[in-house]
């Protein structure tokens, strides 16, 4: 039996177009760097990028996730990629992002937004990477010894950031300083490979600039928690990533002061997302990127996902209140006016990353989706249990069980968000469907 | 010597190791039996070790009433706990399908995480006090903090060992982590852990460390006087029983291997390298298959006992350098590949012919280091075979693996 | 026999003695025997050339399966076991050959056997086994230089396809040709599991897609999960199909058409190829035992 | 008032003729072929001539399992409504049994573990995914390595006590180590066992996921495979019931759904 509802107004976002330029800029500008006589690096979206950015304002720069999930989003080129790193001796259990970029260097292919693929994968300058997840450190190591076989010698410099997360108190001072420590003698290495001189200045309004469009993020997604939803997870994907690949640029800044600003006006004139919005959900971690249709299925009974602890948390930054709310975390007293004043205050703002408190706690993650669940006004959390990710699907079961027991009704799905090969998209569809219905909905008339 | 008697007859019990307990006082029964017969006897206790280490542990524990704690990894500063007089005990599966951790692991995670944990939740591990963790990967991790949510245990830590080993910060920054944990320690047990326990545990450690590496040195000959299982099971049991104990063992052992004949024919020098492993029946099959395994790098063989304590004044620090600058974990050996390095070296001190590598499935560390490994063996002669692991091995399927691996190193040159 | 229960896959066991040969005037005679996972093989050899074979499906007890091929394989030459002097036992239950003095593994064996039946200029064996698939380099004496194995996939295995053409209802000896015959390729079946891949296969037939069709989506599945292995281990010139399934032709001409690369005719039933090898393997053993080399 | 279900699995199709959720009238049962709706109709028709019923006496059709779509307002069946396995599942077993608080449903390609709440629904589910290692089709490939019926299959299990650990992850993986069992000479019934506590322990750790709570019921064509029935209860530690032809449960729950239908 097949129902009909009533309908919300819906309109497409404005800012849509900017994105995607910024987005395919991205890439172009990395790959072009050198003809501008600028400097490239390579490093994960989770690295210090503000910290390179002291190097100039003609610093570019290439995140490994976000451009492994632009490979996954075409399948061809991710399968050469697969078999690629597969020849070479990796195993296929290794993270679907590392794969999809070890197969570029070793196809030596690079891919574009738009999934023009260009020959010749443009080697970084330096590797500028951090790491928390087993993988992060390992990922560039042998993005390195990859590049080192091609007759391209790529200085790496890795941040370690596994120095855990305290669930209620600041973390002590000697923890933030053994960061402090490796960004400053980061800033000097910087120097030595790079040959040129650090501008502290430049520095300092990286560090702002990222500080604000984390901020600016965490605003954006809080106006989802509006009835009807002014965006779904399935466009946030193409808007949170900014954040991911310049999150200390000004531009980005700029971008999500004028979306935050459209976001706003669309709540008050009750735009939605998904016309017919009556069931909310939010998911986890990364979706398979080769699959989002699924989000398309949903819509047909009504269903709207509103983001994820992924969307919000990877680069939004966010804090609880006295009164027990998660919410934007608070601007620092004042812009940073030295070196030392500016790396101090991005290590703080960035030890507490929400993203990185569940690699340590399974009740930290289970606290923030609970919070989640209730200021959103969410009716189910669909859980991905991604094998293409072991990072952001640790404790997962775990976070489950949180979930249940707070009488949170969880679908649990198995996937990758990498590798195609690994998501049975039909198989998931029923029993998402089956999870819909036996929660009582009905397919809506077309 | 008395007390060792009695407990050593308590948990041994059976006539046949009745002269087991007498190896450390009675020099009058190896005039008589001969230093052949000690040997064996030796290596039968550290199995006995392994296969009974839960009745060991209940029974030490009754003995001395002193607390146990279980640790899922190697980057667990036992110094400290020994220095706490604590029993540590290693935290291993038992390679049955691990049913009972779905709810909790994610299967995707590696075999020895969920085989961990389901030790716990069966109620193997019952008479452990607490657990303790050193931050190595994602999945012991899991194993740790499902554990303390699900597990009824007294005390639980995780020291946040600091993965950039071959950063010069992590040092001084390991060395406050091991004070804050030291401390913690202290409120658990309800007493000081003053430098002159700490420097006990660090002798302690130094020295059955120590004499396990001399004991390897014998697998250096061109017939080996000790076979890889055995040299695993001298491990392994190190990592499950009192260090003092095993020691006085690992010191008879020392002075007895020189007169041991083994006669078996040591067919290929193999190398084993991979995470952790305790699969002593894989050892066994290959080593039967007419190979014997002259080297290992395991977190559960070499890797453990390789390198020692500095002593210092500044205690914790010197423990923090040896757990900084040890053999390291592939999760923590970046920007250089330095254990890489650490293989090819002791493939060629231990002149391997071959090597196998048991990559534990869902391993990511352990597995993206194949490729350089097999690069970097391969420049020095030295091929290897890798087989992936995973909670049972199904040995009918590797026998083949093993057999053609070692058919391409030695065996048929002359037939054709 | 109802269309239901007939087993498709049960393949036609056979036997062949080549009627010019002679064992009286021989120096050596030996034997091979290979106890596969699904299919046993016997070759009996005079000096090292193919005398008699015989295959068969493997029982439930390979000690005895062993007997009996050696036996048939023997029948109608008047010989009995114990006049060959030096047999080797492969394949998966080669330690369960009674009268074979030594065992070696299969894939020594069918590199070697590869070399007899297709010459030297083979240099990558596939061979595609009933549980197992096996991509082999070798050089020109037939000797291993390095070898890979599928991980526990049955997708592409001989006991993939036997599961399949029972779903399909089409004999196995004609399988591959019924998976030829369609216009254009269709994609490929994209479970790797063979439970799933014929819950997929199954799914497609109630489509309302033809049995090629869904045959031809099958064999691509498999050609690709081979493909891999054969990118793995390096594929190199000549290349040859070893194995039951490489009577399969629309595997092998799958294969040629994605590798570019035409794999030799054999000359011999390539399904011998691990008993040929033990056969020789034997010659050499026994050559060795009485001082002839 | 009569009702039926029908329950289009992987395999078979099952009927259930109702009378006021009190009297089956009918069940039957036949294998689906390649025209899923040609099958069922023939199973249909067979479960109206043991009653001879007329299709018009029937005042609603509810259709579940994997072909539930092919039946579903198409003549002759005409189906009203279709319903995912694990509601009809929920409603035949609380129907069979009131005290029902877990249901556990192995069919050919799937297994499914059911929560249930008051009244018959559906609390919590979880389906196995991409692993065929928990489902009937597991046995009866393993059946033929053994080279077995895959109805010996349980009874011989029963035979033996050895317990050999299997990694059932995947059911080949499962295949080669059975062959190797097969080749070190172990018996035909320690391997059988071996393979249902493989299978038992894969079950069991899916339905450990959405937990078990007493009292559990197993449904589906392996419930009648009595080898199964001993390692999963031991994997699960409780005691779990089986109710009378087993595999008509979902069909059942279809059936009684159709009613409460027609009841609004």
């Amino acid at each position: 039996m097949v129902e009909t509802i009533k309908k919300f107004p819906t309109e497409q976002l404005k800012c849509w177009n900017e994105a995607k330029n910024l987005r395919k800029s991205y890439y172009e500008n990395y790959l072009n760097a050198h003809e501008k006589g600028g400097v490239r690096w390579a490093g994960g979206a989770w690295s210090f990028s503000s910290i390179p950015a002291g190097l100039g304002e003609d610093v570019y720069s290439l995140t490994g996730e976000p451009y492994g999930a632009t490979i996954a989003f075409f399948k061809d080129f991710t399968a050469k990629c697969h078999e690629a790193t597969e020849a070479a001796g990796f195993p296929r259990t290794l993270c679907a992002y590392m794969r999809n970029y070890w197969g570029s260097i070793l196809l030596d292919k690079y891919i574009l937004a738009d999934g023009k693929v260009i020959d010749e994968h443009p080697a970084p300058d330096f590797i500028w990477q951090d790491h928390i997840c087993c993988s992060h450190g390992k990922w560039y190591q042998v993005a390195r010894w990859l590049e080192e076989k091609k007759g391209k010698k790529v200085p790496m410099y890795c941040v370690d950031v596994s120095v855990g997360y305290p669930m209620d108190k600041p973390l002590e001072e000697y923890k933030i300083n053994y960061i402090f420590q490796q960004l400053n003698d980061g800033v000097e290495w910087l120097e030595k490979v790079t040959g040129r001189e650090y501008d502290d200045k430049l520095l300092c309004e990286a560090v702002w600039n990222e500080i604000n469009a984390t901020r600016l993020w965490a605003d954006i997604c809080t106006l989802n928690q509006a009835v009807p939803a002014p965006l779904d997870e399935k466009s946030m994907y193409s808007l949170y990533v900014m954040g991911t690949i310049m999150k200390h640029r000004p531009e980005c800044v700029a971008f999500y002061e004028k979306l935050k600003a459209e976001v706003e006006d669309r709540v008050r004139r009750g735009i939605a997302a998904v016309a017919n919005e009556r069931f909310r959900v939010i998911t986890d971690t990364q979706p398979p990127w080769g699959f989002l249709r699924i989000f398309r299925e949903m819509e047909k009974y009504g269903v709207v996902s509103l983001g994820s602890l992924y969307t919000y948390g990877l680069i939004g930054m966010w804090k609880y209140r006295p009164d027990g709310t998660w919410a934007t975390k608070d601007l620092p007293p004042r812009k940073p006016q030295t070196r030392e004043e500016a790396l101090r205050m991005i290590v703080e703002w960035t030890v507490d990353r929400p993203e990185w408190a569940h690699f340590y706690l399974p009740e930290a993650k289970t606290k923030m989706m609970l919070s989640i669940v209730k200021q959103w006004k969410v009716d189910a959390v669909l859980l991905h249990y991604n094998r293409g990710c072991e990072g952001l699907s640790v404790h997962i079961a775990e976070n489950r069980h949180g979930l249940v027991e707070a009488g949170v009704p969880v679908f649990p799905f198995e996937g990758n968000m990498g590798d195609e090969r690994e998501f049975d998209l039909l198989g998931t569809l029923a029993r998402l469907t089956t999870f819909f219905e036996s929660m009582g909905l009905k397919k809506l008339r077309e | 010597m008395i007390c060792l008697r009695i407990e050593l007859r308590l948990f041994v019990g059976s006539e046949k190791y009745k002269c087991g307990d007498f190896i450390f006082f009675s020099s009058n029964l190896y005039n008589v039996l001969g230093s052949a017969y000690l040997v064996e006897e030796i290596f039968q206790k550290f199995k006995d070790w392994i296969d009974n280490r839960h009745e060991y542990a209940k029974e030490w524990k009754e003995r001395t009433n002193r607390k146990i704690i279980g640790y899922f990894c190697t980057y667990v500063p036992e110094e400290i706990l020994y220095a706490a007089d604590i029993l540590h005990v290693r935290i291993l599966g038992s390679h049955e399908p691990p049913t009972v951790t779905e709810p909790y692991i994610f299967a995707m995670f590696c075999h020895l995480c969920r085989d961990c944990l389901a030790q716990g939740l069966k109620g193997k591990f019952d008479y452990l006090d607490g657990i303790v963790e050193g931050q190595a990967c994602l999945h012991l991790r899991q194993a740790f903090n499902a554990w303390r949510l699900h597990i009824p245990v007294d005390y639980a830590y995780y020291i946040y060992v600091p993965h950039s080993v071959q950063n010069p910060h992590a040092t001084p920054y390991l060395a406050q982590e091991l004070a804050k944990f030291k401390h913690s320690l202290e409120e658990w047990i309800g007493r000081k852990v003053t430098d002159s326990d700490l420097d006990r545990g660090i002798r302690t450690m130094n020295r059955n460390r120590e004499l396990m590496r001399k004991i390897y040195e014998y697998r250096k000959l061109d017939n080996p006087k000790i076979t890889g299982l055995e040299a695993m099971e001298m491990v392994l049991s190190s990592q499950m029983v009192d260090k003092e104990e095993h020691s006085k063992l690992v010191e008879q052992l020392l002075r007895e291997l020189p007169n041991r004949k083994l006669n078996r024919n040591p067919g290929a020098r193999l190398m084993i390298i991979g995470s952790e492993d305790d699969d002593r029946i894989f050892m066994q099959n290959v080593e039967n298959l007419g190979a014997t395994f002259v080297i290992d790098e395991h977190c559960t063989g070499s890797r453990y006992l390789w390198n020692n304590v500095s002593p210092s004044e500044d205690r914790l620090g010197a423990i923090a350098e040896r757990y900084i600058e040890r053999v390291p974990c592939p999760s923590k050996d970046w920007p250089e590949f330095t254990r890489v390095k650490h293989v090819v070296n002791l493939a060629q001190e231990f002149k391997a012919q071959g090597a196998l590598v048991i990559q534990n499935k869902f391993c990511d560390p352990h597995g993206i280091e194949i490729p350089p490994l097999k690069e970097a063996l391969k420049s020095i002669g030295v091929p290897i075979y890798p087989l992936e692991f995973d909670v049972t091995v199904p040995w009918g399927q590797f026998r083949t693996r093993v057999e053609a691996f070692l058919e391409t190193l030695t065996g048929l040159e002359d037939l054709f | 026999m109802s269309e239901k229960s007939r087993e498709f896959w049960r393949w036609r066991e056979y036997r062949y003695t080549m009627p010019d040969m002679d064992w009286h005037d021989t120096k050596v005679v030996t034997a091979g025997v290979d106890i596969g996972s699904v299919g046993s093989k016997a070759a009996v050899m005079l000096d090292g050339e193919l005398y008699s074979y015989a295959a068969m499906r493997t029982g439930g007890e390979s000690e005895e399966t062993a007997i009996k091929v050696m036996n048939w394989a023997l029948e109608e030459t008047e010989l009995k076991t114990e006049n060959v002097p030096y047999v080797v036992g492969t394949g998966y239950g080669r330690v369960n050959v009674p009268f074979a003095k030594r065992t070696i593994t299969e894939i020594a064996c069918h590199a070697r056997g590869a070399h007899y039946i297709y010459g030297p200029t083979v240099r990558t064996v596939l061979d595609i086994g009933g549980q197992d698939c096996k991509a082999i380099r070798c050089d020109e004496k037939g000797k291993v230089m390095s070898f890979l194995m599928n991980d526990k996939c049955a997708a592409g295995t001989g006991r993939g396809l036997e599961v399949f053409t029972d779903l399909i209802r089409v004999p196995i000896e004609e399988l591959g040709k019924t998976s030829l015959d369609v216009e254009d390729e269709p994609p490929p079946v994209s479970n790797t599991c063979v439970i799933f891949a014929k819950a997929e296969s199954l799914a497609l037939l109630r489509q309302g897609r033809s049995k090629e069709k869904v045959a031809a989506a099958y064999h691509l599945a498999m050609v690709n999960r081979i493909i891999d292995l054969l990118i793995k281990v390096g594929i190199e010139k000549d290349f040859v199909v070893t194995g039951g399934v490489a009577k399969n032709t629309g595997i092998v001409s799958r294969l040629e058409r994605k590798l570019g690369i035409r794999p030799l005719e054999p000359k011999l039933d390539p399904i011998l190829a691990g008993a040929v090898g033990a056969a020789l393997f034997a010659k050499a053993l026994y050559e060795k035992e009485i001082g002839l080399r | 008032m009569i009702t039926a279900g029908v329950d289009v699995g992987a395999k078979y199709a099952k009927i259930v003729l109702l009378e006021d959720a009190k009297n089956i009238l009918a069940n039957a049962k036949g294998i689906v072929g390649f025209d899923i709706l040609k099958s069922a109709t023939e199973v249909f028709q067979k479960a109206l001539d043991n009653t001879s019923l007329k299709r018009d006496q029937i005042v609603h059709v509810v259709a579940t399992g994997m072909g539930r779509k092919a039946i579903h307002m198409k003549p002759p069946i005409n189906a009203g409504e279709i319903v995912p396995e694990v509601i009809a599942d929920a409603k035949g077993a609380y129907h069979l049994i009131p005290t029902v608080k877990t249901v556990i449903d192995v069919g050919a390609e799937e297994g499914r573990g059911v929560k249930v709440g008051e009244n018959g629904k559906v609390r919590d589910f979880v389906i196995n995914e991409r692993c065929a290692a928990g489902a009937g089709t597991f046995m009866e490939t393993m059946a033929r390595a053994l080279e077995v019926g895959v109805e010996e299959m349980g009874p011989l299990a029963l035979k033996s006590t050895k317990a050999i650990p299997m990694n059932a992850q995947c059911c080949v993986f499962a295949e080669s180590e059975v062959v190797t069992l097969i080749h070190s000479k172990t018996s035909k019934e320690d391997i059988s066992k071996a393979i249902h506590d493989a299978m038992a322990g894969r079950i069991a750790s899916m339905v450990l996921r959405v937990g078990v709570e007493k009292d559990v019921a197993l449904i589906g064509g392996v419930a009648q495979n009595p080898g199964f029935l001993p390692p999963l209860e031991k994997e699960l530690n409780t005691e779990i019931l089986v109710p009378e032809h087993p595999q008509y449960v979902g069909a059942l729950g279809a059936a009684l759904l159709a009613l409460e239908m027609e009841a609004k």
